[in-house]
Order: structure tokens, then sequence, then C-alpha cells
């Protein structure tokens, strides 16, 4: 049905002995949430790291679009279409909303080379930083410092941060990290409003949201991917439970 | 007996910005408390002005019935008072067993002290990974590390700040489990957490916190009794 | 609320707009820089225009330096390397007889620029305190090859019979040697305006900032440093050849760590990240310099003290003592310690 | 021949182990306290003259030896109090900045109270010899000898008390984590005091061991900081064991390269060139290789902060 976008296949990582990625196989279709679940120590931020191409691979291949981006570094991987979000906010703290968000915008319009020509009358920058400010919900504070804002404003600044890069995938390590029940709620939300214009990975703790937002979701254990599949496949299957969510349903509760 | 750590009033923040606006609550003797409420409520502040890293702005402190406002992190945990952080932070240039023995001591005098055996016994993985260093570890284990090294101080009061964040269900039931077995063992413990539903299986009373300000505090029988609780502060 | 987020003029100053001149204040200076030389030797005093050049030629290392270190937030303690090479590529250019600045002052921009470049592609490799030390280190290998190599005149270092010479300017005289360098030294800060104020300018910047996250927004960073780094390089050789040209001679002591040190001091002295910090630094160090030199033998000693004084005066690191300073003479609130005291900035706009 | 190049190994011990007693309180106050110390050539400086002023006054060496260590570590801690304390907190740039000030400070006081003359420490009578180390062949300095063993003491030493003992288990979370440190009970002021101590009587040590074989002047701490420096980055910063390392190879490059440059060279140029050419080159070369190491290994040989 719908088209593979991205194909991780046999990807290996080794830190000395500890092989964080073990021959982890993936596939993620166009258009959809594909969350990526796991136990602590699964995996989960080397294999997010690989594909943004912070962390190079030993050996294997993952494909983007059906083209081989091992080897890319991470600004060619941006321009081709793919964008990483952090789970610690990793923002520009000294700057305005506004300024982080046209930082974006320039790294994918380019002319980052361009010595002499002075930005003040650049307009480009601006309609896309705004555009993207009103996506994640941010107008009312454009010219605020970011380091003011409170922690669940960041969190959306901090994927407004990849979104304006408009990549077609989004990488999104814990999205929800560090929030409360209520801004998490309010971060759902906006994810699915992403959905039309993004295909998206989502490594996440929050099951509830997991399940609430993912189309299909796979479960990394030890490096690799022991199930794939929609959240009642995932739910249900004796490997996952055994691995990871343990017998209890009442588990995901909490947040 | 009097409270173990008692605060009363106190009002701190970072610089210009307040954040607590009045807090009061207090530990007893034996018992499991917990402090809940929403991010940026303050209950991080809280545990910082505990800990003597920031200066208390009025208001008044008191561990073992002497005032600890203004006094050296160092001195105030010497006292007796540890804690499990917010992200672990172990030490990762230290060996496993290192992160254990390097500040073991019997700082309340315990008859019966929790010694680098009963640590290892309650968490066997440890033992296995006792001369890996610090950074080599898991998630899951790091926070074994995290309590069995505040453990090992054999503090009168054991603080423990969002001890489950971030790790897994599956590890996180493991954790809850052993919390329970050593608040049984008699040790007074302070959990900081918002997984309410677990929370409530270990400790004993409660304490909500909004807006820098302490807003009800009862036992675990009144807080499954109003859920409306719940709801107000915590939004679930 | 209207959002004009790139002028100085927005509610909250930020790293991307403090520092930047305006047009006016860029008059002025150039004015009153031009106008300097002109009373001083109507009044007879060459010496001053003599020192006048010294601090445009120090100004324009230390601008220079300020654009790696100040904006690019890489602390290089190995720029006396370019200073030095800019240097000794007119000195020894001017030994075997070529004394047209057309020749030597490209060849000493360009070969520092190349160094830069060279230095770069391994040093910018590494992070932090290995960062300061493999600089420190290269220009070690500069200072050796210097004092060894018979070419280069040893430990004496080597003499020019006379300056540069510029068709239809005759560079001898102190007053015309002052204008030759203004004008130099000015191009330069031109072209460093209009670096520092340019995406590439605002890229770097935000580098110093979050280099993690520039990375993951697609930006080359280790290009756009590199870059920077080189232009740095590069603009140093050029107040190294006019060095030269001031004192017609070069030594090893050019190529010290000491040298290296003091451009750092200037920088920090006049406002590291700040549009003319490399002048107010230079400026504010050599007069202080020659001031207390005419008092006391141990201008070091005093030096020193009044170093050691700066750092300790800015609470949040001397990065931060403009805005120290500008608020103490401002007469605004005493000094917080907040970590993120960012909601207070209205006082410092104009 | 070959008994030249073993006299110069043995020089090269010997520099590289007084280089280690350098370059481990630099190590340590660099990883431990992430503190850049620009002037601790300085404390070697004063180290050295404050043995050179304890022998003129005593007439005796080991005597002075000990006075010029305690006293160098004193102002070591002297200096803690009142400056390092709150460099600590300070980004790198105003360390640099400080450190870099205090030399220039340093420098100037001594000059003042000792005036630009280099001074001379006599050698201890007993040790002026030389012992015979193959028969009619190979004599060496007893002196340089004493300074062999006493490096290799001080190095064991150090590797014993970092990683044996608890203090050293401290010392090490203090480098990674001083808050966290402290929530853990310890005080972690006195030990940062201590460690900058021990860092400046080592100083004093190397300084005041070296003191008869070299003028002891204004400056000397500036030429030894840099190979010191080159040292620890080679090793990795705050690792001891990378420290030692980096010692005996930078002292072995420097003293061997040396002497297998200049001999090279006679080969290409008149001797006088060679010899001026070749000690330059073997410094050159110590910096090439640190730029190499940093090149493939961006936080040295032995990484210490994980």
């Amino acid at each position: 049905m719908s088209q593979i976008i991205l194909e991780v296949d046999n990807l290996v990582k080794r830190f000395g002995g500890l092989v964080a990625t073990d021959h982890c196989t993936l596939e993620v279709k166009a258009g959809e949430i594909h969350a990526l679940i796991g136990p602590n120590g699964a995996g989960k931020t080397t294999l997010l790291a690989q594909l943004s191409g912070e962390l190079p691979s030993d050996s294997g291949r993952i494909l983007f679009e059906g083209k081989d981006i091992t080897a890319l570094p991470i600004h060619k991987r941006v321009a081709a279409g793919i964008a990483r979000s952090y789970q610690i906010t990793t923002l520009f703290p000294k700057l305005t909303v506004l300024e982080n968000l046209a930082l974006s915008v320039q790294a994918r319009t380019g002319h980052s080379f361009d010595f002499l020509g002075t930005v003040t009358d650049e307009t480009d920058l601006l309609d896309g930083a705004l555009q993207t400010a009103e996506r994640i919900g941010l107008t009312d504070v454009l010219n605020h410092v970011v380091g003011t804002l409170s922690h669940g404003r960041q969190r959306q600044l901090e994927l407004g941060m990849a979104i304006a890069c408009k990549p077609r995938l989004l990488l999104l390590d814990e999205p929800m990290a560090g929030t409360d029940p209520e801004e998490s709620q309010r971060m759902g939300d906006l994810l699915n409003t992403l959905r039309e214009d993004h295909t998206i990975v989502l490594v996440e703790h929050d099951m509830d949201a997991v399940f609430r937002l993912a189309d299909r979701i796979s479960v990394l254990v030890s490096g690799r991917v022991i199930s794939s599949g929609t959240a009642d496949q995932i739910r249900n299957d004796p490997l996952v439970i055994g691995a990871y969510l343990g017998d209890e349903e009442s588990d995901h509760s909490g947040a | 007996m009097s409270a173990l750590l008692s605060l009363e009033n106190v009002t701190t923040g970072y610089g210009p910005s307040q954040v607590l606006y009045g807090m009061s609550f207090e530990v007893r003797p034996g018992e499991a408390a917990s402090l809940l409420g929403r991010n940026g409520m303050g209950k991080t502040t809280t545990l910082r002005a505990v800990f003597g890293q920031l200066p208390i702005w009025s208001g008044e402190i008191r561990f073992l019935g002497e005032r600890i406002n203004g006094m050296p992190t160092e001195r105030i945990a010497q006292m007796g008072l540890a804690l499990v952080p917010e992200g672990r932070q172990i030490f990762p240039n230290l060996s496993v067993e290192e992160n254990l023995v390097a500040f073991s001591a019997n700082r309340s005098a315990s008859a019966e002290p929790w010694t680098l055996e009963r640590i290892y016994s309650m968490f066997p993985r440890l033992k296995e990974r006792a001369s890996n260093m610090g950074n080599q570890l898991s998630g899951g284990e790091q926070q074994m590390l995290a309590i069995g090294r505040a453990l090992l101080t054999n503090p009168h009061l054991l603080v423990l700040d969002e001890a489950t964040e971030g790790i897994s269900p599956l590890i996180r039931r493991e954790i809850w489990n052993v919390l329970g077995r050593i608040k049984e063992s008699g040790q007074s413990i302070l959990v900081i957490d918002k997984y309410l539903k677990e929370l409530i299986r270990v400790t004993d009373r409660h304490t909500f916190i909004e807006k820098g300000r302490n807003m009800w505090a009862g036992d675990t029988a009144m807080l499954t009794d109003s859920p409306e609780l719940w709801e107000r502060y915590m939004g679930v | 609320m209207n959002p004009t987020p790139f002028n100085a003029s927005a509610s909250a100053q930020t790293p991307f707009t403090q520092g930047l001149p305006g047009p006016w204040t860029a008059i002025f200076v150039a004015v009153a820089l031009a106008i300097y030389p002109l009373v001083m030797s109507a009044l007879d005093q060459a010496f001053y225009v003599n020192l006048g050049s010294r601090v445009l030629i120090f100004a324009l290392a230390a601008s220079a330096l300020n654009l790696a270190l100040g904006y690019g937030g890489m602390i290089s303690l190995g720029h006396a390397a370019f200073l030095g090479i800019g240097g000794y590529v007119v000195a020894v250019l001017a030994n075997n007889g070529v004394y047209s600045a057309w020749l030597s002052f490209p060849l000493a921009i360009g070969l520092a620029a190349a160094t830069a470049l060279l230095i770069g592609v391994v040093s910018l490799r590494t992070k932090g305190v290995y960062f300061i030390m493999i600089t420190l280190a290269f220009a070690q290998v500069f200072y050796y090859l210097a004092i060894s190599l018979p070419e280069f005149g040893g430990d004496d270092g080597l003499q020019l019979a006379r300056r540069s010479s510029v068709p239809g300017l005759d560079l001898s005289s102190a007053l015309s040697f002052y204008f030759f360098v203004l004008f130099t030294a000015g191009l330069a800060f031109v072209l460093l305006y209009r670096l520092v104020a340019s995406r590439f300018g605002r890229a770097i910047v935000a580098i110093r900032e979050n280099e993690r996250r520039m990375a993951a927004i697609g930006y080359p960073v280790f290009r756009l440093k590199l870059a920077a780094f080189a232009l740095s390089g590069g603009l140093c050789g050029l107040a190294g050849a006019l060095l030269a040209n001031a004192s017609t001679s070069i030594t090893p002591h050019t190529l010290t760590w000491h040298q290296s040190g003091l451009l750092i001091v200037m920088v920090i002295l006049g406002g590291s990240g700040y549009f003319w910090g490399g002048l107010t630094g230079a400026a504010v160090y050599l007069i202080l310099e020659e001031t207390i030199s005419d008092h006391t033998e141990h201008w070091n000693l005093v030096l020193g003290a009044l170093l050691l004084f700066i750092v300790m005066a800015a609470p949040n690191g001397v990065m931060s003592l403009r805005q120290h300073l500008a608020k103490r003479v401002g007469g605004a609130r005493g000094h917080g310690t907040a970590p993120l005291a960012a909601t207070s900035h209205e006082g410092e706009a104009k | 021949m070959s008994y030249l190049i073993i006299e110069q190994v043995l020089n090269g011990l010997q520099y590289g182990l007084m280089l280690f007693l350098l370059a481990a309180g630099l190590t340590l106050v660099f990883g431990i306290m992430d503190l850049i110390n620009l002037a601790h050539g300085s404390l070697y400086m004063i180290g050295a003259f404050l043995a050179a002023a304890f022998f003129q006054a005593i007439g005796s060496f080991f005597p002075a030896l000990l006075l010029a260590i305690v006293f160098t570590a004193l102002i070591g801690i002297i200096l803690e109090r009142l400056l390092y304390r709150h460099l600590q907190r300070m980004s790198h740039l105003s360390q640099v900045l400080a450190t870099f000030a205090l030399i220039l400070i340093a420098n100037e006081t001594i000059k003042m109270i000792f005036g630009a003359q280099p001074l001379m420490i006599g050698m201890p009578a007993s040790l002026s010899g030389a012992i015979e180390i193959v028969p009619d062949e190979l004599y060496y300095p007893s002196y340089r000898l004493l300074i062999i063993v006493v490096g290799l003491m001080v190095a064991l030493g150090l590797y014993l008390l970092v990683n044996r003992t608890r203090i050293g288990m401290w010392m090490r979370a203090g480098a990674s984590n001083p808050d966290m440190t402290a929530v853990m009970g310890v005080r972690i002021k006195p030990l940062f005091t201590f460690v900058f101590a021990l860092g400046a009587a080592l100083c004093a040590l190397a300084g005041a061991l070296l003191g008869p074989l070299l003028a002891v002047s204004v400056g000397m701490g500036e030429s030894i900081l840099i190979p010191a420096f080159e040292v620890i980055v080679i090793g990795g910063i705050g690792s001891m064991r990378g420290a030692l390392v980096g010692s005996l190879l930078v002292g072995m490059i420097d003293t061997v390269g040396k002497l297998i440059l200049t001999l090279g060279l006679r080969t290409l140029f008149d001797s006088a060139t060679a010899s001026t050419l070749g000690p330059t080159l073997a410094s050159m070369s110590v910096s090439l290789l640190m730029v190499a190491v940093l090149y493939f290994r961006p936080t040295g040989l032995f990484p210490a902060r994980g």
C-alpha cells in the first residue's frame, strides 16, 4: 500500500565490546507515526543518532526514499529531508523564539556561506520562522528570549526547530520528556496535526501517548527489533510482553 | 517523636525569580512520605533548598531537630540525609563498586547497617557488574546503583527525586518493589514522583504542592478516597 | 506584537544583535581616526602618530581574533602564529629585494589564511581545553622554525631596509604610513562588519551558542568554523604585514605564546563578541602600556593585577564584562546571581 | 656510540620524570578541578627560587629542598583559597586570562625580589660523583640517578593514591561531578585545596631537584610549561597513567631526538648549524607528536572522562 520511506537494513553500532545496535532491521512507511519503544538501554537513542547521522554506523545500510544515506554527514541528511529533535531540550537559550526558528529556516534555504549580505532585510527567513511558530503555537512569544520560557514551551520549540527544516521524515526523541500530563496532552495533539506533512519516528516512554498516537510500533530490545506492528498486535505479542511491558496491563498508567 | 525533616514556610528561588512561596511539610521517623505535584511547581527546588544548594530567603528547615538553613551541602549530607537524584548522576569514572564504597558510612549509627553485601543481594545485577565503570551501565542499572550508593551512607532519611523517570515499565516495577522492601526495613523515605498509582503502594503520607506552596496533605487512604485531588493537582 | 526580530531595535538584545555598530557610530569612529594624526602632526608629536598606527594594527589583529574567539567561540592561543607569518613574509621578501606591497601583502594574507586553514583542519576536530592547547602547540612549531632557520634570522629576527612600497605613496613618513594603515585596516573592518552581520556571521554565533543543534538543523558546522578560523588567520596575517612595516623589523617574539595571550587580553579588554572589541581593546592596552611604562619598569605587574581584577570582577566570566560595566555605569540594579537574567535587558537599550 | 645513546636514554628518562612531576599536578588540577592553570610553571619557578634561597641561607641541599616544597605548597594553598576556588566555576577563557595574569605577576615579583640574574643551587657533595654502570665504559652522574629514582617513586605513590585510596575515589568523583560529590557528603573544598597543594608541592620538588642542573631563572616556568601541557594533552587530561606515558614519550623524543637529529643533520649541514637546528627540531617534533595524537585521538591517548 503506502510506500516505504525509511529502510534500516542490518545496521550495527558497537561501543568497544558493547553492541548497541545489533543488526537492526526496520521499515517505516511514508505518512505514518512509527513509535520505537523498548527498555532502557535497548539502543533507541543510539539508533536515532545513527539515523540522523550523528553517529557513524559500523555496518549495515540506511535507505531513505530509496537512496543509500548511510555515509552521508548530518547536514546532507537534513538537506535530503530528515530532521531530529532531542530528548534533552537543545535550543539557543539566549536567542528569541523567532531567531531560533529563523536559524532552522536559514539552514534549509542555504546561503550560510554568503559572507557579505546583511540579514536585516531578508524576509524569507522571517516568513518561514513565522509559519513554523504558528504551527507549533508559539506566536504569542515570538520575541521572547527562549531561556525565559517554560519547560513545556521549550519542548514545543524543540519540535519546531526540526519542523522548520521542512523534513519529510521527523525523528523525535521523547518529545514528552519531563512534561506534565497537561503539556504532554498538548504535545500529543500537536504531533497529530503533523502527520499530514511528515512521517514521524517517535521514541517515547509515555506508553499512553505511544498507543494513542502511533500507527505502528516497533519494539527494540538489545539493539534489535523484536516485533513490529499495530498497537493491538504489539500489546498482544507474547515476546513483547515478556521483554518489556510486563504481564500487568495496568502498567502504562502514570503520566 | 518529633519530625525527622520539617520545612516551615520556606521561600526561595533562583536569582530574582521566586519559586517557593511558603513551603511547609514534614517527614516523620520510619515513614515513607511523598511530595506530589505537576512539573514546575517547585518539587525539585524544595529538594535543592533542603540540601543546601539554594539560599533560603525565609522560613526554616530542620533536620533531626537541628536548623540546617545555610549549612553547606556536605554537612547536611553527613548528618544523614541521602539523595537519589533526578538523572541518577552516577560517577562515570568510578567503577560500580567504587561508586558504592567511596561514600559508605554509618551516618545514622544503625545497629543493622546497610553493607555492600546487602546491597549486592538486593541488586544482584550490580554485583555482576561490580568492576564496570559507571558509564557502562544501562539506565535501570544506574538507578539501582544510585539507590545503593545512597543507602550505603546509612542515612536517617533517603530522598528519591523522580527515581523512575525514563525507566522502562518493567524495571520501574522492580524499583518500586525494592523501595517497598527498603521501607519495610525501617528506613525513612521521601519520594518525589509522578507515577501516582505506583507511588501510593509504597508511601504512607502525601503532600501536594502547587505554585511553590503545600496545598494538601494526608495519608494514603484519604488520597485514594478523593480522586478529585488527583485531577486537581496532577491533571490525571 | 510586530515581529522585527533581526533589528537592533527589537525588544531584547540577543547575541545576534549585541555590539553591532550603527552607521553614525561607524562614521564618527572613522572621522575621529582620520583627524587624530592630523592634530598630532600639527602639534609635532610624531610619536603619537606612530602609536596610533600601532593601535590600528593591533586593533586589526585583535578584531581578527575576535572573529574566531568572540564570535565563533574558538579560544585560540596560537594567533601569534598568523601575525608572525604575515610579518615574516614581508621581511623575507624584503630581504630578497622584493618591497612591493602589491606582492607581499596578498602573499602575507594568503599564507596566513592557508596556514590557519591547515591548523583549523586538525585542531577543530578537538574541543575545549584540547583546542586551546593544540593551537598553542602549532604556534610553538612556527616559533621554533623562526628561531632555528638561518633564513629567518634566528633569535634576532629580520630587519627591513625600508617599508614596503606602494605606488604613489611614500610610507616612510609617520603620517603617510598612518593613513596607509588606516585605509587597509578600514577596509578590513568593513569586511569584518559585513561578515558578522551576514548569514554567515549569524551561523557562526549560533554555532558558538549550540554547536550540536546547528549540526542537527543542517549546518555544515565544521566547514563554517573552518572558514571563520581561516578568515581570522588571514586578517591577522595582514596585521602582521603591517606590523613588520611599522617597526621595519620582525622578531621571533611576535610568534611567542605570550603574544597570543596579549591578543586575547586585548579582545577581552575591549569586549569579546562586540564589533568594536578589538579596536577598543588594542587602544586601551597600548595606551596603558605607554603611560604606565613611563612611570615604572614593572608594567607587567600592573597588567597582571589589572587582568586579575577584570576577570574576578566579572562574576559570570569575562564575556559578560561589557554588560556588567554597562549596568554599573547605567546605575541600574545591583547584580543578582541569576543564571537566566534575560528579562532585564531593557536597561541596555539606548 | 651505543653508550652515548644509553646515556641519552637515561637523560630522557630523567627529563621525562621531571616533566611528569609537573604534568601530574597539572593533569590533576585540570582533570579534577576542570581548571586550566597556565601558571603551573610559575609554581615550579617559585619552588626553584625558594630552594635556591634556602640553600644560600642554610647551605645544605636536602633541608632546602624540603623547605621549598613546604613553602610552595603553602603558596599553592593560599592561591587556591584566594583565586583558583573562584576561577574554577568560570569559563576556560577566564581561567586562561587569570592564570596568564598570574604568570606576569609571578615573573615580575621574582624579578623584584631576586633580581634578573640566575641563581645557582649547589649539588649535595655525596651525590656529585658518577656511578659506573658499565665498567670503564659508561658512567652516569649519581645525582641524575637520584632524580630518576625519586621520579619513579612519586609516580608509583600517585598511582596508588588516585586508584587505591578513598581520597583518590573522591578526587575522581569530584572531577566528574562536584555537586553530586558534595551531596554524597564529601567536603569538596578541602579536597580541591589538597589536590592543589599536592600539585604545587610536586612543582617545587621538580624545580628544586633540577636546580643544580639548570640555572634558576625567571621564565624557567614558561619554558617547561609548554612541554608539560603537551604531555597531558597527549596522555589525556585527567589521566595519571596518561601523564606518565606522555612524560616519558616527550622526554625521550626531546632528548634522544635531539641527539639523533643533530647527528643526522651533520651529514647535511655544517656542525654549528646542525647543533642549533637539532634541538629546535626536536622540540618541534614534540609539538607535532601532540598534533598527530590529537588528530587521531581528539581526547588524548588515555581519555579520563567518560
